[in-house]
């Protein structure tokens, strides 16, 4: 990443940081509505990762990515909208928390429970592109519980087979709700998985946004002049529980204190001062980002809730 | 897979109107809707090459359009309508076989949740159609005869058709492949190759949403759709002699119904039988009975009497699946219940 | 995982008759059920450990019967239940937790076509049982809040229950569990906590196709199951000041249907409204409705109301959600409109 | 395999084939109901995985899999009567052809036609046994095609975790009904797979009786002890059409020579013969087979197909 790059991932990362912030604190004070999921210590996936693609290229993020919906222009407010179920929501009302978060104006997909439902659909969009031969790259992720399900396997075989423009990228977490790693499968490297399909896949520091990046960067290239689909694994930790509710007392505290050392936000913007950026401008972007949020909060909160009358319509197109 | 097939500017398939089966209609209707627009293709088991499909109804498709536009894909239905569902999100309008209409069920999620969903919650238009062979009747077990369409009528999102003769085979083909939305096509193969009919050469549509009259009559009325459609005409004729006057609603279309022409010939009989293949427990005839039950009560002269296969698997063996099934014996039956009630 | 587990000689879990709610209800029912019989398992996502699901159902069962009857597995829900399959086949009888009765549909063909035909097909008894924690109005918008229950009972083969109190909570999974068929139990998690209610101690088994009258009344019926028993009861309650007398009738079972309860109900007052959560287009209470204007139309005095979810995914927003779903002031506007009939 | 194994396997080949042969015959001749599949080719499959299995042992065949019924006891009678629809046909006229074979006093569980069910299914038997402590192993098979299917993942990333007395024959016969291998996967080594659930796997010559006996009694033997899971891709080739109406002109002729020219029934009868078994004795062998064969037809044939009136009988238990 040049300097300008680096910036810009600070941005988003403290953006994407100070919106869950926000989120979590809000949901605490009841000020929500249903549940949600925070992705802290998901920023540096989600932001390096989405850095990565270009303007027409389609990704499908998950439950964990808001940085990348952030980074590609959805608004924090429209996002606050939908968590707090407002007709200027993304979904205008009709999906719940990080669900639904779709624009197709933005190149985006929006995620959907059923996991990994995201894989075969964005392997389609890919497959768009290679139908109607457009320079486009589609990417999604999976968690490391999603790569146990079927749509995995057969996602990925056709994606080699069809030598798809697409990217995936796994989240080893180290957990799916309460179940470790150890419990979801015999293996501790994911990534190995891929040789079987005939795919190349690489494993990054996940809490390390340039590693992200650069890996991202190499899989966009390759799709985009017709090498073909590849995998990055990013390991990582989920810092708080599944959801909104979960205290994930299951988690040893000695894990996450080890994981704490290595946040990702606060690792780049070490790294960053290091490399002589002021702090005082890393600073500012803290700052812009708590005005960005705490505004995005008050117009979402003030924004009205969807007509009744409403309900009915949008099941057809 | 090769890439090297370009787009055809060929004529249309067949200009002018033919007398052609169930099955060619279908075939005919691939090849006039994928002339005319090039986001068109079809995908599934072994549709591609010389082979073209379990039952050839895409047969020739792949010399025409080549192999770009229509793709074999491995054993993977979850994850080949879940293409299909991105496919159809960038703007193309895939057509997806199912080898049989009983394979549906493992692609469940792609269709139920994604599919259903995507444009109430904002995500976009998925203008797929999936084509699926299905109904049995012919001897070919649990597991290659099923009707799921109850499954897919109830989720709200889907629409599903069901053509019952060569030129809405045609037609309701061309419109759900225009269609905006995710369309479920249930072609009856017993229909395939033992029904012909006049059909509409060059672009032919059928608007999806209309039931049809198929026989007009005075006393009692049967509705069905698919295969049943000849049943019930078949039953129809054997009372016409007795003088009993019957007629026959075809739905064509399961979602969105066309409750107007529901109630229509409801009302003008007072007296209803409603006919389907699919088992009867929860069955699409359930929700016309209870319609009309609720719509047109006042009307009713008699019980709505509901014919549909047993509550059980669908059984290989003769006898068993005979006694599974409807027949216009089981339907003349309940035509003459009526009558006289 | 560990193997070191043995099985427990600990006494049942609950002797004496206590209140609980109505997941208590249903912990007790695994408790005591795997107790009495070591074929009795759990298996799903976050069953196990400490943790105990994510509603906490299974909780303390993995401390009490060790992590080899307490199966945590990964998200792979066709597989579990198939591994369920093959499990029941060989004589467990293994009780699978769905995280969400949502995800019961990346499941299906292990469900409908697997263990749905096994029996009847000749390869042997499939007696597990799905727990599947459904149903909404807790905004959870629409994949945390679904009633997929009509494909099921709309598939020949399943038996299928919804218990509305903790007394049937408990005595439903217990013949759920005792059962020879794959039964799948759907419990209403809107009830999880919002209910208490009298449960009898040790061993209580409920028979599984009968209903139950809550409430008699002479001049309305509401049929209804899960959560809208409550709500038919409160609806019940307005219009009892007004003189109106409504009867309800609990399904708790919806296969096989107690259908002799339900034409008993219906022909008592002559008007009917079914109600249920799920959507109403071709669901269960299409069943019972059409039912009824088959079996019943002499004794009706009026058409008969259905009141389901609408026909679009469950929405999340509140003023979305209560649209969308059934409610006291919907059914009490029913129940009115047929008073006055 | 020593002299009495060898015979054996032979036996339960020879009877195969002719009962296959007998099948085609009939079907052409229009004496079937309904379609049916050839198994030609799959025979050292069939009968050396099949013969590996103890007595306690269940086995989950699939439709190319005639001679592992066989060798376990189910008669040529009874499953000619499935494929005729008869009363006395294996599930009394319920499931058609080779589904529906199911008969857990000899430990098989019938086949059902979604693809590739019979592996969780499978699985779960040998969870129940490892759940009961006793020394039993399942045993499935898959094709090629159906390796590509989600449940394959899903179970063999679960027979993994769990450790289970489990083996699978991946029955790799090229094809899956008109589609090659190459376009069903970008791999060409389906056991390459096997690694990334952390699972041994083995490659065999799926023609060689003794090679696939011996190395799916290893498997059985591993997963006995408490060595957990294993997998054999078994290469073979369908000599005949999907099912009976598919003349299966998409195959290569050259391809067909080919696999022809190493016919698994006579290479092993050559082989028998090298060894110094009289070839009389072979005959002899091939005469009861017919002989059976002709028997059980006549039986089927004449049996009666089942009372319409039990049709809503055994839906549920
Ligand atoms: C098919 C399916 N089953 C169950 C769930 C419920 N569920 C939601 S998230 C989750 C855990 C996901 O774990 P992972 O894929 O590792 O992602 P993470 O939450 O750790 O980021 C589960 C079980 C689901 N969404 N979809
Ligand atoms: C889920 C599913 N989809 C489609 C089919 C239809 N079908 C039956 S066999 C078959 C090909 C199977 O190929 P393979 O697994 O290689 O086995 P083979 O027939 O070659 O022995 C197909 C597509 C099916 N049975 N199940
Ligand atoms: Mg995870
Ligand atoms: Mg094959």
């Amino acid at each position: 990443m040049n300097e300008t790059l680096r910036l810009n991932a600070y941005r988003w990362m403290t953006l994407t940081r100070t919106f869950d912030e926000t989120m979590v604190a809000m949901w605490k004070q009841g000020r929500g509505i249903g549940g949600t999921f925070s992705e802290r210590g998901h920023e540096a996936v989600s932001v390096g990762a989405g850095m990565a693609l270009g303007p027409d290229d389609v990704v499908a993020p998950m439950h964990r990515d808001l940085g990348t919906y952030l980074l590609r222009g959805m608004t924090p407010e429209r996002i606050f909208g939908n968590l707090l179920g407002r007709q200027m929501g993304v979904s205008g009302g009709r999906d719940a928390n990080l669900h639904g978060l779709g624009d197709l104006d933005l190149n985006i997909i929006g995620f959907i429970s059923h996991i990994p439902q995201a894989i075969p659909t964005a392997l389609g969009a890919a497959m768009a592109f290679r139908y109607r031969d457009e320079p486009r790259v589609a990417m999604t992720f999976v968690g490391d519980g999603g790569s146990c399900s079927g749509a995995f396997h057969e996602s990925l075989n056709m994606a080699a087979l069809y030598n798809a423009p697409f990217v995936l990228i796994i989240e080893n977490n180290q957990y799916a709700y309460s179940t470790p790693l150890s419990q979801e499968m015999k293996i501790a490297d994911i990534a190995g998985r891929l040789p079987g399909y005939g795919l190349a896949a690489t494993t990054v520091d996940g809490n390390d946004v340039e590693a992200v990046y650069a890996a991202t960067t190499d899989a966009v290239e390759r799709a985009r002049s017709g090498g073909g689909p590849s995998v990055i694994e990013a390991r990582t930790m989920r810092m708080l529980g599944h959801a909104i509710h979960d205290g994930a007392q299951y988690v040893p505290e000695a894990l996450l204190a080890e994981w704490e050392s290595r946040d990702p936000v606060r690792m780049f913007r070490t790294r960053l001062i290091k490399g002589g950026v002021p702090a005082e401008d890393l600073d500012a972007l803290d700052q812009a980002a708590a005005t960005e949020i705490a505004a995005a909060v008050r117009v979402a909160e003030a924004a009205p809730l969807p007509d009744p009358e409403s309900v009915g319509e949008g099941v057809f197109a | 897979m090769s890439d090297n097939f370009g787009f055809s500017d060929a004529p249309q398939h067949a200009p002018e109107d033919r007398t052609l089966t169930y099955l060619e209609a279908i075939t005919e209707a691939l090849f006039v809707e994928m002339d005319r627009d090039e986001d068109v293709l079809v995908m599934g088991e072994d549709v591609g090459g010389d082979f073209g499909g379990a039952f050839n109804a895409t047969k020739g498709l792949a010399a025409k359009f080549g192999d770009r536009r229509v793709i074999n894909t491995p054993i993977a239905e979850l994850s080949f309508t879940g293409m299909a569902n991105g496919m159809a999100l960038m703007g193309l309008r895939p057509v997806v076989e199912m080898q049989f209409a009983d394979f549906i069920s493992s692609g469940f999620d792609s269709i139920v949740q994604f599919a259903a969903t995507s444009h109430y919650r904002g995500i976009g238009k998925v203008p797929w159609v999936i084509r699926a062979p299905s109904d049995g009747g012919i001897r070919s077990g649990p597991f290659h005869s099923q009707n799921p369409e109850a499954w897919f009528v109830h989720t709200p999102g889907l629409k599903v058709v069901a053509p019952s003769t060569p030129a809405d085979a045609k037609g309701l083909l061309a419109a759900a492949i225009r269609d905006d939305n995710p369309v479920i096509y249930f072609e009856a193969k017993p229909l395939y190759r033992s029904i012909k009919g006049d059909v509409p050469g060059g672009e032919h549509v059928s608007e999806i949403g209309k039931a049809a009259v198929r026989r007009s009559g005075t006393d009692v009325t049967v509705i069905a759709y698919g295969t049943q459609v000849h049943t019930a005409l078949d039953a129809a004729e054997r009372v016409a002699a007795d003088g009993i006057d019957v007629a026959v609603l075809d739905l064509r279309t399961l979602k969105p119904l066309d409750t107007e022409a529901i109630l229509e010939a409801a009302i003008k009989t007072g007296k209803v039988v409603v006919v389907h293949a699919a088992n009867r427990m929860v069955g699409v005839g359930a929700e016309v009975a209870s319609l009309i039950a609720e719509e047109a009560f006042e009307s009713l002269d008699a019980p709505i009497i509901r014919i549909g296969g047993l509550d059980t698997p669908v059984p290989f063996s003769p006898p068993l699946e005979d006694a599974y099934r409807p027949s216009a014996g089981k339907i003349e039956s309940a035509i003459r219940k009526l009558a006289d009630y």
